[in-house]
């Protein structure tokens, strides 16, 4: 679960990591009380979860009311990436002497969280990276030893933080690391730390993903959850537990196994299909997790076909079947939907099916082309 | 014989209580696995099974009593690190975890405690392990495969079951089938049981399935460059995979590394790899030469 | 740094394990009225840090606020093993079904921390697990993972507690680790844990004990540290940083080392000597410390001669002359004082010492003898 | 040869610009050890003794500019657990640590990490290794001890200094003398040091020095009863030692184990080993033979 960047610097302050001080906005009248509040010049960012947002212009200076919001709501009119903005964070101007880049993430090839350090912060650090290995400091941190103090000094050391902000450092990071442990993060990252009046370290960006697997136990971020900032087909997904991902075509897909989806992609794409998402309902799915699954892909208008395949080997067909009944019944569905069944329990479900009109196929070959096919024909 | 396991290893159902353990500890028994104990936490004392299978409260006593020497975990999520870690304490020599959504971090510790022991963990997220007319660990459907010389590892389940199923059709046989798991952060990766199958003399033609994300086809082909006679066949889903979200910029540099299916698809072929482009051609690719 | 029963609840009850109502009093005044708040029959606990408390009759139940009364003011007249009772704990009296011990050590030799549990709680569990080592569970704690719930149901099933119970178990026991781990306890101990009213699992006592080490790191602890509740010395000597045991004799030591202090306590011991004190001065000690530990040394009147020994390696002996020359000025002593400096700037340490009549000695097996002789001389 | 080490090890000092860092740094370089680097976290580029020896802010760049291969500690308790599980993670061949009074669940943890490394740990709360006339890693006075054939292993500092003075003032003289550290978690045991005393062809008799408390010398006794072959002697402080506090019924029950002067008197007699009743016996006994 990614959160946008003031949630993540509400984090960051109850850890103690120096933020500018600021407050969220979703019009122009609250972005100028908490302007007169502030006292000072600010910046007025757009909250999105996309990166990109300052060449997209939507992160702006302010220096007078007026401007406050002229820029304000200019910023909220916009999309960054596809993405509305809808709200805005309204900080204080911090001058800016010297920009870090600092993150803690997850190396899952090798199983261990991750200490990363670079002096060239604030710009895109990854094209930087590319060009020079050197300009990046990175560290694995044991699992079961956390994160060290000699680690974040020899981050200091490689990224030639002046010496008197060492102790400033220490802490930040180590509370950087406590954030990411208690809070299940799969990546917390600041970029740009920035030196501020010469002596001051602060954090002028947050980034915090965390683990979705984790997110059961940490019911007191479920707050930062936020529907509005999601693509509603994927926020329902979420909730039921399923793994969708939208794409570009027009037949909708659903598969049990990310494997066995990923290559009915695959060969959908090979045969001249454009799949609408990418839909993965899990290992041992039953008859309201499937009709959950149908449900999101009936809300897609681009759906003009209906793929769906199914591998029983945890998860049984009959139930499948089932979901896939009780949802075409409620929602009358005229959709094309093409059917293939395998595995647990195929038979029942496919007598379950049989005076259904549904298009039953023999195999994923066979089942990838029927939909290609449908999905060619008129429109409904 | 299978790789990894013996056919007789006796073995425990961890979660045996709960609806899937029970339907898959008698898929399990069905297929002739030596299932002696069932262990649920506060359930210990009750009988499983046509009540002939005892269930403890622990690993530890499980084994005391029944001698297990593998373990098939089916706890849910929130529990199922813990189940690990107790496994790997009552010093289990072989752990299958078909349990999915575990926390990352979680498993990141398990991962690190495992290594200091000499237990093997396939999983999480994983299907198991399938010896057609042997043994089954695991959730593999039994009936998908008929004994043969082709040796299957894959990251998928049902992706998995898909292609055995296509392999029998066509008249091929599999030695053993194992699924290493879908998640990121796993126990046996592809190499060691490579290396398995390369000594497996039952074992002729090994298939490698492979997904997009992750370095384990990377150190697959470097391994089979090196250390494989045998003739060695691949195929990799999610050509047609969307890129993955970021993580921020961190999270894409260390992404970097990990491969596109294209990335893989070339180290394979370079490698001189046989290349399965889809799962039709997989049986006629295996079975004609 | 051992605490008293009623600081180690308040802990236990930060970190959410069960205890009954009650609190401390010092006189009859505050027990009776929470008596009166506790509506309820109360057990009076005499607060004192040593075990034998109920065999010595700190801990008695009352019935009416006569009794109340009476008891307090007979358990706040007691010693107990020496130690004057000076507060009590009145608490609510709770029905006891079972009684368990529950602990979490630090096996010292392995390094570990261990978790042990016993179904014979409340009586002396040493003496039973003396005659019967089934009677105590026993697993060690892997440092670097912590204690895991398998473990915890591993000593619920040890110890044949109720299943319906083993889910509040699991919480205390958890709950008994982090307050070990968070608060560098080297022990921490619950005897009895006990079932009460069929279904209630309570902590009915409370042992803690914080590794002297590490109570810089825990501030908060420090307003457990009682010094009336400590020897005066033993408080002092903690407090400078020296470790200081009292024992029974008459020759004042000071010496630098634990080992070496052993082994001139054991020669003063083979020579019909009677140490007072083991004192160590630790390593590297400066003329403050070693004024210090001579300091505590002139409180205890029963001393009759000082015995200093030290051999400099890290310490240097014109540090530790300095030291004796600055006390025995201010306390003009009139003692004999033997002093045997070896090792690191000795001949500078003697030299300073020279002129002011203390007893000098050659070696250790010297300053020993001397000692002896001068402290079966006459009184001061 | 000193045991352990080899003379000309190249060695750096962790907290070398402190106090007693840079005092026994000196005393250390004086008696002829390679001092080669110093770190002290945020004074790297300084230099220090006589301006000679560059100091860095963490143990890697130490390594990487001098290739050294052994650390002695100085750093103050609250930060030594650190300085240890860097030089650890550096990849340091020894440790010395002389600091005292580190927190016991950090010293847990160290030593859990230091299993998982080739690293080997000589304390903490050690004054470390002198072999006389050759090499000195830590505080052991160097004019104390002369170079000879007796072996001393301890777990004491000033004890030791008075033992190993008096062997001099007889007459005798010290292959290596070395402490294990006064805490009760340590690095290396008397085992693996008398192992190497055992094969060390300098060292004929070997002396242990032992306390109250801890198992360790349980452990010696075992170990010299089935491998040491040399001449071996005993000396138990503690004998007049009040019984140490309890920490509750569990302290109590664990600290059983543990053993008094009495009990480990006994073990070491049953053994066969020569046992000092006191200081002053000590050269009589291990000269005369």
């Amino acid at each position: 679960m990614r959160i946008l960047e003031y949630q993540s610097k509400r984090i960051f302050s109850q850890y103690g990591i120096p933020i500018p001080k600021g407050r969220v906005a979703i019009n122009a009248i609250i972005a100028d009380h908490i302007y007169e509040e502030l006292k000072s010049d600010v910046v007025i960012k757009a909250q999105v979860l996309t990166g990109g947002r300052g060449k997209a212009g939507g992160i702006r200076l302010a220096k007078s009311a007026e401007q406050v919001e002229e820029l304000t709501n200019e910023i909220l009119s916009m999309s960054i990436k596809g993405l509305p903005v809808k709200k805005i964070l309204v900080e204080e101007a911090v001058r800016i002497d010297q920009e870090y880049f600092i993150a803690i993430t997850t190396d899952k090839d090798e199983g261990v969280p991750v200490l990363m350090a670079s002096k060239y912060g604030g710009v895109d650090i990854e094209e930087i990276v590319k060009g020079n290995h050197n300009a990046l400091f990175s560290m694995p941190i044991e699992p079961l030893v956390g994160l060290r103090e000699f680690q974040v000094r020899s981050a200091a050391l490689a990224i030639e933080l002046p010496k008197q902000l060492w102790h400033d450092f220490e802490d930040i990071v180590l509370n950087l690391w406590n954030l990411y442990r208690e809070n299940d993060a799969e990546n917390v990252e600041i970029n740009p730390l920035v030196i501020s009046e010469g002596n001051r370290l602060i954090a002028l960006d947050a980034k915090v993903t965390i683990d979705d697997n984790a997110i059961y136990r940490h019911p007191e971020l479920s707050e930062f959850f936020d529907m509005e900032e999601e693509d509603r087909m994927e926020y329902m997904a979420k909730k039921y537990g399923l793994s969708y991902v939208k794409l570009e075509g027009n037949i909708g897909c659903m598969v049990n196994g990310a494997g066995l989806a990923m290559a009915t992609l695959d060969l959908l794409a090979d045969n001249g299909g454009q799949p609408a998402n990418f839909l993965d309902i899990g290992g041992g799915a039953n008859a309201e997790k499937v009709a959950s699954g149908l449900k999101i892909i009936l809300e897609d208008e681009r759906v003009k076909v209906i793929l769906i395949n199914i591998f029983g080997g945890i998860t049984r067909c009959d139930e499948v079947a089932r979901g896939i009944l009780n949802v075409m019944e409620e929602k009358h569905c005229t959709l094309p939907v093409v059917i293939r069944l395998a595995g647990t329990n195929s038979s029942q479900g496919l007598a379950l099916l049989q005076s259904s009109g549904f298009i039953a196929a023999e195999n994923i070959a066979d089942a990838v082309k029927l939909s290609v096919k449908a999905s060619k024909g008129k429109k409904r | 014989m299978s790789i990894l396991v013996r056919s007789d290893i006796p073995v425990l159902v961890q979660g045996i209580t709960g609806k899937e353990g029970t339907f898959h500890a008698q898929k399990m028994q069905g297929y002739g696995t030596r299932i002696v104990a069932g262990v649920t936490p506060g359930k210990g004392g009750d009988w499983v099974l046509d009540e002939k299978i005892p269930v403890f409260d622990t690993v530890r006593t499980a084994i005391e009593a029944t001698g297990a020497e593998a373990s098939v975990i089916f706890v849910p999520a929130d529990r199922a690190a813990d189940a690990m870690f107790e496994a790997i304490d009552a010093g289990l020599q072989f752990i299958f975890c078909v349990t999915e959504g575990i926390p990352m971090q979680d498993m990141m510790r398990v991962k690190r405690y495992l290594a200091t022991s000499d237990t093997q963990l396939v999983g999480p997220n994983s299907p198991g392990l399938l010896s057609p007319g042997k043994v089954k660990l695991g959730i593999i459907p039994g009936e998908i495969a008929q004994p043969g010389n082709i040796g299957v590892i894959s990251r998928s389940g049902t992706l998995t079951y898909e292609i055995v199923n296509e392999i029998r059709k066509a008249g091929g046989g599999v030695s053993t089938c194992i699924g290493i798991g879908g998640d990121p952060i796993l126990g046996m990766g592809f190499v060691e049981l490579l290396e398995m199958f390369e000594d497996d003399p039952e074992t002729e033609k090994i298939l490698m399935v492979g997904e997009i994300g992750g370095r384990f086809e990377e150190d697959a082909v470097k391994f089979i460059s090196q250390h494989v006679t045998k003739p060695t066949y691949a195929f990799i889903v999610g050509k047609s995979a969307p890129e993955g979200r970021r993580m921020g910029h961190a999270g894409a540099i260390i992404e970097k590394r990990a491969g596109s299916a294209a990335y893989k698809i070339d180290l394979i072929k370079n490698a001189g790899i046989r290349l399965a482009s889809s799962i039709e051609e997989i049986p006629a690719l295996l079975l004609k030469s």
